[in-house]
């Protein structure tokens, strides 16, 4: 039990109790909350195995952008107030039992299956100058399509978000 | 050479004739269209040497099919029925009008390709595909110039038809696969050494196919809606021509390829077709349209031709070829006077009508003539056939033979009191005023009762023309 | 080829050339024209088969095959004629009596339009040309043919008058009841083809000894079916006495001469194979003595003159069944020709009665018509006394030919047989009685146009009626002559197989046939005197009670029928028709379609626009591929 | 390679000369432009002449399969800008980003077809994916388009997640993104490759409108602005069948046995439903959205039967099922009335018209000598060749026989009942193009080597 | 040695993240939040792969010890971020729009188009 393991254990517990919290709390503010906390526990991991660079994109990324914009539009709408009102319960229910369900599949399906090690601490992949020169050499093509990509978000979001037409 | 003229022909002039707007001309265009083709298959009579009666050229190489045309002696009794019924119809029917008359002529003068290319194909997905050809043209025939039930008839008639082939089609497919020299060719799919298991299973993909387009009970209740609400000159190629491609697929692709299951079952079918002889027959008689008391006179006639092929001897088979012919003749021959019936006095219903013999002489007596070679008498060409028939079907078991007797008793029955209720008894404020036919109409009939009477009383030129067919048939299927 | 027989094919082709003209050319050709060519072309053909005939009787005899009619497979049945002397026999009846009887309808049918004349000429001669082949086919096919000919003719002929419903009724219930029997005569033509492979008589008849008995009794049995429809025996007799809706002098020639005897040529024809199946053989003589006798009774309280000649008609033709089926072939065929005569000359005289009286059939209505019209009258009496078989007049020998064989067969048969003969004789005589003697019962507008027919119809009437005296001195039994049989003799190759087959070991010994023919005509002349005092004073008017009233109305015969067999064969066409056709099978099919309409109305509520419950949706079926994905295959 | 650049280049080109010009009618000419010099770089590609040449480390996989692909998508986009070109401008105000998104897509389009490594595959999809969401809503004022859009970019996320949660299992299960698949010695599939598997055919299926992971579709193309949904019906819905085939092809090509069953019962589902369901609908653009559904149950059987013959087949499908739904669409857009009542008696005003919708809908049908039969026909062949359930097969048959109720359905309007239906301007050029496209498909139907296969084996 | 850690760990976590993903879409109705549950099913993805990479790096590691095997893994990830990203930024776009016509963001209102 070293401290490796126990910092994965409170990390994992930390993530998997915020995520419930995400989906459990009726404000939706709330659950912007609790989703940058799952996603700091995710940092987390990734500190764990020695990820630096996606560490700190997922940081800057996800819990800075993007949560901050969702928080934004929620703010926008002043849907800050739990004003969800409430599904219909069955659907919850059934929902629930669902997603228990593809628990379970998985894991009946996964439990035999022969476990090998995962690194944890040191490896050098996960370091921005190995990432940086694998992205600009084997990986250039999909670079430049996800510019592509971003272009048509961009386009998209000015055809949709432009106002007054 | 000729074998694909008899598909050009009519398939040009058939393009033309859309483009043809004036009523009379296209009339005409289509006669002629189709005297052409009668020529040709008149001429493919007198020349049946291989370069005249065999086409081919590659198709879908990789599909392992070919366009591949042939002509054998009953492909030749084949089309030159249709070759002969086309004419006669456009004649017949000259008097009424069709509103649109360019596309009606088109689209008949399409059918009798997609006929011709299912009498003359080779090649079974060539086959495959003349015969659904044949049937969208008909689909379209009937509902657009129908009466007034058409449109749910109509398509009914041809999902029934087109889920038959469907089936048909996975049953070529297989056949395609498990053929060692991946072709459809004839020759080569007749090669084939299917086990039993492969044999029942394709049998049974294939029949329904075949056995709806005949129709045999209990597949015919398509058939008497359609007769009834199509336009007569359809219904006259559905029921003078169409109905032949059941039974000649029957021959040309079923029994030689499925011997072994085709004996298996023979049993059953032929048990169907008779029990369904007699079903159609007692229904006619209580028929008060004469298209249905037709059209059921028809599902009980092909039946026995469906049991007597399946009794597979000689003798019976070589009658279901001549029959084939002669039916299609007669029952053309009734169409013409129910056209003619309907035309003048407005009314199918046998109920409605009567006397008609004092107003039309020659109408009534040439009916009685055609209507008694339904009835197979004597000296008319029907009774060759049926008496080969049956004498077939007695070889094969005589109960069979004896209860399909029976429908000849019952045909007697519903024909003359056809007969009666139309053309006898006093006339009525329907028929009170009705005309004699004229010229044309006259030619046309007596065209008919020529065959009648020739095919009758001399069938042997019939009989020898098929007989190679039918020799090759039996010897696969013995 | 000098030998005369190989122009047989003459003889049916003039009747048909006849047809073709007088039908083709009926809107052109006028009366006396028409009445030329119908007669004429039948009286060549009489003289051709007199020639045929004479050569026949100087011993030629021979198989003609004119082409091949169809040939399948190891079928082959070649259109042949078998010239020989049953066949030219009956040409020879045919053509002369049919002469006789077209020149009778000249007169007869003069009132007629042109056209319909013509038509009526026209189907005469069509069907003395089916008849013909009938009669000379060499195989049973050909005979078959004219078989189904002669029975279209007398659908056509019945249903002349074709805006009379009744008629058409009587027209189709004949064709029927004729088909009928001929689907038993095909089925044995197919049975024999199974057997000998072939239907030339020949080659049949010589085969017929090796074939076991149980099949050649199927056979026969089946062959008597045909009869049994054409010939008018039970249970297929009911249409003849309708078919009297048509003219008379078709009544005369295809209801009494010619088309009716077609059974027992049939069966003659066919003798040997008969005499081989001894059951079928008592068979055909039951069955044509009960019809004998059923007719007979049924005559007795009949009013219409032509009914009663009707059903005079179907128990003489029991009596050569009975003569058939006791081995008399020759006395049957003796009795065909006489009967011939003397029922063609009844009939005809009953024409022309008719004829004279306007259309008048009902012989309540007649009587005293005596001086009225001595011809017919003459005549008429001629042919009462020729059936009632008094002797020397020509039923007497024929008969009594019929009756000894049926003695030696089984004294039963010979007593129900004279009782038989006893009764035509009341009946025929009632029938002459009531109308010819007495006094005028009908109107007096009938009264005043009363005339005798003309020459045309006389003429007919008197040489039937010499025939009718005549015609018995063919066959004068060797009771009263040794080998004045002509006829026997003459016949003789046709039967011989059967003869040998079977010995005749002890013929009637003379006292003892005299003795029965004595007991039979004494029998007839009681019957006679007794009908002739009963009728010619008071004919009986009223209504018949009890047994006669159930007599008139034919033992109820017709009723059973349609109740047994006609009623429920309509009532299951309708339910084939309604229920399992509409309801049943294009139910089944069409419920398919709406079975799938419905479907498609439910499934399309999976789509109920939640967004929510679609995912649920493919969370589920993502689960469920999971499953059958790892665990399942 | 050319067209991918290309593509993406053109789009930026109309969005700047969305820019520079004012009038929104040049916009469809400068796209048709951009088509034809896509299908010039095509015509390079197909020759192997690349502009900008380098290696993509095995990224992308130029084969015939996936080049011949992208001609039959120029071709059919082409027809449908000059087909419906004019309509894009109805649909609002910024025309030149529509065109612009659209060549995006088209980049998507000829990246998903020739890719060879799951990262490509993803960004590709995507690429295809979120214009569509944008194209989707662009009606902006239709509450129905606006529905539409979220529905489906939500659905679309989510099969996103499922899409990445199957790489990464397979990358778990082997340790790279390749397509390639070592063979499997074990006999039973090791349980991350079955999962990721699964995952894998799970979201292409939600690509493609595979029952159960079809419920986008009806709403979608419903809510769409027509146009878009033609569009959507037909290049990119066959670009996600090639993706599809290629992915199963390659990567799971070496153990069809072990999830032939699994796809047997998608394509089962997806023909029941999408068949029977089309049925009873009112609306025949809603009907086409179910049609196109079945349509996809039949070239299902390529992906269940990768092999030459279903790889020839597809294309022939995808490359009739395009021509065919361009041309139904072009024609409804000039409906004034969407139900099949509005098609009453189209025969009488526009017989031309009629008659070439007829085409489409017998080729739609699977009548012959009409390219989708023989589509069909390839399909059974392929799918029987590599051995399959007859009772699939006889499903598959009795869905043909329903679907031809609801293609028949508007051949009875057009041509059998009475009504004066109309189609709103109808140009001569308009109905040259559809005759040119029916021909298209006749051709196919009864030429098919010489037209199109020939060259999969040239190329 | 220290610092190992059998996969199963991560795999179960991963897996028990997307899970809860999944029923956070299934049983919210706000488009928001139904969203948020999407991004954070991708999370759990994301953190699955870093997971196998650095599991392949080590298997290959005994081998060669100069292997860079798993990086690609990681740049994925880098991707899917950036897809991500541009996805949050079309759809919230789209959720804005829905919310200026209907003031709702509430899918059970989605329901103009169906059957």
């Amino acid at each position: 039990m070293n401290v490796t393991e126990i910092l994965f254990w409170i990390l994992s517990a930390l993530a998997i109790a915020s995520a419930l919290l995400v989906v459990l709390s009726k404000n939706p503010v709330h659950s912007v909350l609790w989703l940058i906390v799952v996603f700091f526990a995710i940092s987390g991991h990734y500190i764990l195995l020695n990820a630096q660079f996606l560490f700190i994109v997922n940081l800057i990324v996800y819990a800075g952008a993007i949560m901050v914009l969702f928080l934004f539009v929620i703010m926008l709408m002043n849907l800050n107030t739990d004003t969800e009102p409430q599904k219909n319960k069955w659907l919850k229910v059934a929902g629930v039992v669902a997603g228990g369900c593809l628990m379970l599949v998985f894991v009946a399906a996964l439990k035999s299956s022969d476990t090998q090690q995962v690194q944890m601490g040191e490896g050098n992949i996960g370091l921005i100058q190995n990432l940086g020169k694998a992205l600009f050499n084997e990986y250039v093509l999909p670079f430049e399509i996800s510019s592509v990509l971003f272009l048509s978000a961009m386009v998209g979001a000015v055809v949709i978000g432009k106002k007054g037409d | 050479m000729l074998a694909l003229l008899l598909i050009l022909i009519p398939l040009i002039t058939g393009v033309v004739a859309f483009f043809i707007k004036n009523e009379k001309s296209v009339k005409t265009w289509a006669l002629v269209a189709s005297l052409a083709t009668l020529v040709v298959s008149i001429w493919s009579l007198i020349h049946q040497d291989n370069y005249h009666s065999v086409y081919s050229k590659e198709w879908l190489p990789d599909l392992g099919s070919s366009f591949s045309l042939g002509l054998d002696g009953m492909g030749r009794m084949l089309t030159l029925l249709t070759a002969i019924a086309f004419p006669v119809i456009f004649v017949a029917t000259n008097k009424s009008t069709y509103k649109d008359s360019n596309q009606f002529y088109g689209l008949m003068l399409l059918s009798l390709t997609g006929l011709m290319g299912v009498f003359l194909a080779t090649d079974l997905l060539l086959f495959y595909f003349f015969w659904e050809l044949a049937l969208v043209p008909a689909y379209f025939l009937c509902s657009k110039w129908g009466g007034e039930r058409r449109i749910p008839v109509t398509f009914k008639f041809f999902v029934y038809t087109f889920l038959g082939s469907l089936i048909m089609l996975i049953g070529i497919l297989y056949l395609y696969f498990i053929n060692p020299d991946k072709s459809f060719s004839l020759s080569s799919i007749y090669k084939i050494q299917l086990t039993d298991r492969a044999q029942d299973i394709l049998f049974w993909m294939f029949f329904p196919a075949f056995a709806i387009k005949m129709p045999i009970f209990p597949f015919h209740t398509w058939q008497p809606d359609t007769y009834e609400q199509s336009p007569t000159a359809t219904t006259m190629v559905l029921s003078g021509i169409m109905v032949k491609m059941g039974l000649f697929a029957v021959i040309r692709w079923l029994l030689p390829v499925f011997p072994k299951t085709a004996h298996q079952y023979d049993n059953i079918i032929i048990g169907f077709s008779v029990v369904g002889m007699i079903y159609a027959s007692c229904i006619a008689m209580v028929q008060d349209d004469l298209k249905r008391l037709v059209a059921y006179s028809s599902i009980a006639h092909i039946g026995l031709m469906c049991a007597t092929l399946f009794a597979g001897n000689s003798t019976g088979t070589q009658g279901v070829m001549i029959q084939m012919f002669n039916h299609g003749i007669n029952i053309i021959g009734l169409w013409v006077v129910v056209e003619l019936i309907e035309r003048q006095f407005g009314t199918r219903k046998m109920s409605e009508l009567g006397g008609i013999a004092q107003k039309a002489p020659v109408l009534a007596m040439l009916l009685v003539i055609v209507a008694l070679a339904n009835v197979a008498l004597p000296l008319t060409n029907a009774f060759v056939g049926e008496f080969l028939m049956f004498s077939g079907l007695y070889h094969f078991n005589v109960w069979y033979a004896v209860i399909a007797g029976i429908s000849i008793i019952l045909a007697a029955i519903y024909t003359l009191n056809m007969i009666q209720k139309v053309f006898y008894g006093n006339t009525n404020r329907v028929t009170e005023n009705g005309v004699d036919i004229n010229w044309n109409e006259k030619l046309i009939l007596s065209v008919v009762v020529i065959l009648i009477f020739s095919m009758g009383i001399y069938p042997k030129p019939m009989i020898e023309l098929t007989q190679a067919s039918v020799d090759s048939l039996v010897g696969v299927f013995k | 080829m000098n030998n005369v027989l190989n122009y047989i094919w003459l003889v049916p082709l003039l009747p048909l050339v006849g047809f073709l003209i007088n039908g083709l050319g009926r809107n052109f050709l006028s009366k006396t024209l028409v009445s030329i060519i119908g007669c004429g072309v039948l009286l060549i053909s009489f003289a051709v088969s007199v020639y045929i005939f004479m050569s026949v009787k100087s011993g030629n005899h021979e198989v003609v095959k004119l082409f091949d009619f169809i040939s399948a497979g190891t079928l082959s049945i070649p259109f042949e004629f078998q010239v020989d002397a049953l066949s030219s026999l009956f040409l020879l009846i045919i053509t002369g009596v049919g002469f006789l009887i077209h020149l009778y309808s000249t007169a007869y049918m003069h009132e007629e339009s042109n056209a319909h004349f013509a038509r009526y000429f026209a189907y005469l001669n069509l069907f003395i040309f089916s008849m013909l082949l009938l009669v000379l086919g060499g195989n049973y096919v050909i005979m078959f043919i004219g078989w189904e000919g002669v029975g279209l003719c007398s659908y056509l002929l019945i249903g002349y008058w074709f805006k009379n419903t009744d008629y058409n009724n009587a027209a189709r219930k004949a064709f029927i009841m004729n088909r009928i029997g001929d689907l038993g005569f095909l089925l044995a033509v197919f049975w024999m083809i199974q057997q000998f492979g072939s239907t030339s008589f020949g080659e049949v008849f010589s085969k017929a000894n090796g074939i076991s008995v149980a099949v050649l009794t199927g056979i026969t049995l089946l062959l008597f079916v045909g009869a049994t429809g054409k010939s008018a025996q039970i249970p297929l007799y009911t249409w003849l006495p309708d078919a009297m809706a048509g003219p008379t002098p078709v009544s005369a020639l295809i209801h009494a001469a010619t088309m009716v005897t077609a059974g027992i040529y049939m069966i003659a024809r066919s003798n040997v194979l008969y005499t081989l199946a001894p059951v079928s053989q008592s068979v055909v003589a039951i069955v044509g003595l009960a019809t004998a006798i059923l007719a007979a009774t049924i005559a007795i309280k009949q009013n219409d003159i032509k009914k009663v000649l009707a059903y005079s008609t179907v128990s003489q033709l029991g009596y050569m069944f009975l003569g058939l089926g006791v081995g008399a072939y020759t006395g049957a065929v003796f009795h065909v020709m006489t009967h011939a005569f003397f029922k063609a000359l009844l009939f005809l005289g009953a024409g022309s009665v008719i004829h004279a009286m306007h259309h008048e059939q009902d012989i309540r209505n007649m009587g005293g018509l005596k001086k009225k019209l001595p011809v017919t009258h003459l005549t008429f009496l001629l042919g009462c006394i020729a059936i009632a078989g008094i002797p020397p007049f020509s039923g007497f020998f024929s008969k009594d030919e019929i009756l000894a064989a049926a003695y030696e067969a089984s004294p039963v048969y010979w007593i129900i047989g004279v009782a038989g003969a006893m009764m035509t004789a009341f009946y025929m005589f009632r029938l002459y009685a009531s109308t010819f003697l007495g006094t005028f019962r009908g109107t007096e507008k009938q009264e005043h146009h009363l005339h005798e027919s003309p020459a045309a119809m006389t003429i007919p009437l008197i040489v039937l009626a010499v025939l009718a005296v005549m015609g018995g001195l063919v066959g004068i039994p060797k009771v009263f002559a040794e080998n004045a049989h002509s006829l026997e003799h003459f016949l003789s190759p046709i039967f011989a197989q059967s003869e040998e087959l079977v010995k005749k070991e002890h013929a009637l010994d003379h006292t003892k046939e005299i003795g029965l023919m004595a007991a039979s005509v004494i029998l007839a002349l009681i019957a006679i005197v007794y009908a002739v005092n009963r009728f010619s004073k008071k004919p009986e008017l009223q209504e018949a009670e009890g047994l006669g009233k159930v007599l008139a109305n034919k033992w109820y015969v017709d009723e059973l029928y349609d109740a047994i067999i006609g009623k429920p064969l309509k009532a299951i066409s309708t339910f084939f028709n309604n229920v399992i056709e509409k309801s049943g099978i294009d139910g089944f099919v069409n419920g398919i379609g709406v079975g799938v309409q419905y479907a498609s109305r439910q499934l399309r509520l999976l789509q109920s626009g939640q967004v929510g419950s679609y995912i649920l949706l493919m969370v589920l079926g993502t689960i469920i591929l999971m499953i059958v994905q790892l665990f399942v295959s | 390679m050319n067209v991918i650049v290309l593509s993406a280049i053109w789009g930026v080109v109309m969005m700047f000369s969305g820019l520079f010009i004012a009038s929104k009618s040049k916009a469809k000419f400068i796209a048709i432009a951009g088509v034809v010099a896509l299908l010039i770089a095509n015509y390079f590609d197909l020759h192997h002449k690349v502009f900008i040449n380098s290696d993509f480390n095995g990224l992308l996989r130029y084969d015939s399969f996936g080049l011949i692909f992208i001609t039959i998508a120029l071709v059919s986009t082409l027809l449908y800008l000059l087909l419906t070109g004019r309509d894009i401008e109805k649909v609002g105000n910024h025309v030149y980003e529509y065109f612009a998104l659209l060549f995006f897509v088209l980049c998507g389009v000829g990246i998903v077809s020739v890719y060879n490594n799951f990262l490509i595959l993803f960004l590709g999809i995507e690429i295809i994916s979120i214009p569509l969401y944008i194209l989707t809503g662009a009606d902006k004022r239709n509450l129905k388009s606006n529905e539409a859009s979220l529905k489906y970019f939500l659905m679309g996320a989510f099969s996103t997640g499922i899409l990445l949660m199957g790489i990464a299992f397979i990358y778990g299960a082997k340790g790279t993104f390749g397509l390639e698949m070592p063979p499997i010695a074990t006999p039973k599939l090791p349980v991350m490759i079955s999962i990721g598997l699964i995952f894998l055919a799970i979201a292409m299926s939600f690509k493609v409108s595979a029952a159960p992971f079809h419920f986008w579709t009806p709403d979608v193309y419903d809510g769409a602005p027509t146009v878009f949904t033609s569009f959507m019906a037909t290049v990119v819905k066959a670009a996600g069948f090639i993706a599809f085939v290629r992915l199963f092809e390659v990567s799971f090509g070496v153990m069809t046995d072990h999830w032939q069953f699994t796809i047997a019962i998608i394509i089962g589902a997806t023909l029941i439903i999408g068949n029977v369901t089309a049925v009873f609908q009112q609306s025949v653009k809603r009907m086409l959205a179910y049609s196109s559904i079945s349509q996809a149950g039949f070239m299902l059987f390529a992906v269940y039967s990768v092999n030459s013959l279903a790889k020839e087949g597809i294309l022939l499908y995808s490359a009739a099922y395009c021509l065919a739904t361009i041309g139904i669409f072009a024609v409804l857009i000039k409906m004034r009335d969407y139900t099949f009542d509005g098609f009453n008696g189209l025969a009488k005003q526009q017989p031309l018209v009629a008659f070439l919708t007829a085409i489409f809908l017998l080729s739609l049908a699977g009548i012959p000598l009409t390219a989708g039969f023989l589509g069909k026909y390839y399909m059974l062949a392929a799918a029987i060749k590599s051995g399959t359930y007859i009772p699939l097969l006889i499903i598959a048959m009795l869905c043909v026989a329903v679907s031809v109720y609801y293609y028949f359905r508007i051949i009875q309007a057009m041509y059998f009942k009475e009504g004066s239906a109309d189609a709103v301007d109808v140009t001569s050029s308009y109905k040259g193009l559809l005759v040119f496209t029916a021909t298209l498909i006749i051709l196919l139907g009864i030429f098919p080597n010489s037209f199109l296969l020939d060259w999969f084996h040239v190329l | 040695m220290e610092g190992l850690m059998p996969i199963n760990y991560y795999i179960f976590l991963a897996l028990a993240l997307f899970c809860i993903g999944v029923v956070g879409v299934l049983t919210r109705r706000n488009a928001i939040i139904i969203f948020m549950c999407i991004e954070l099913m991708l999370n759990a993805v994301n953190l699955l792969l870093v997971a196998f990479s650095k599991m392949h790096h080590l298997n290959v590691l005994q081998t060669n010890p100069a292997t860079n095997v798993g990086t690609d893994a990681q740049l994925f990830v880098f991707f899917i971020m950036v897809v991500s990203a541009a996805e949050v930024s079309v759809g919230l776009a789209i959720i804005v729009m829905m919310y200026r016509n209907t003031h709702s963001i509430d899918i059970n209102f989605l329901n103009r188009l169906k059957h």
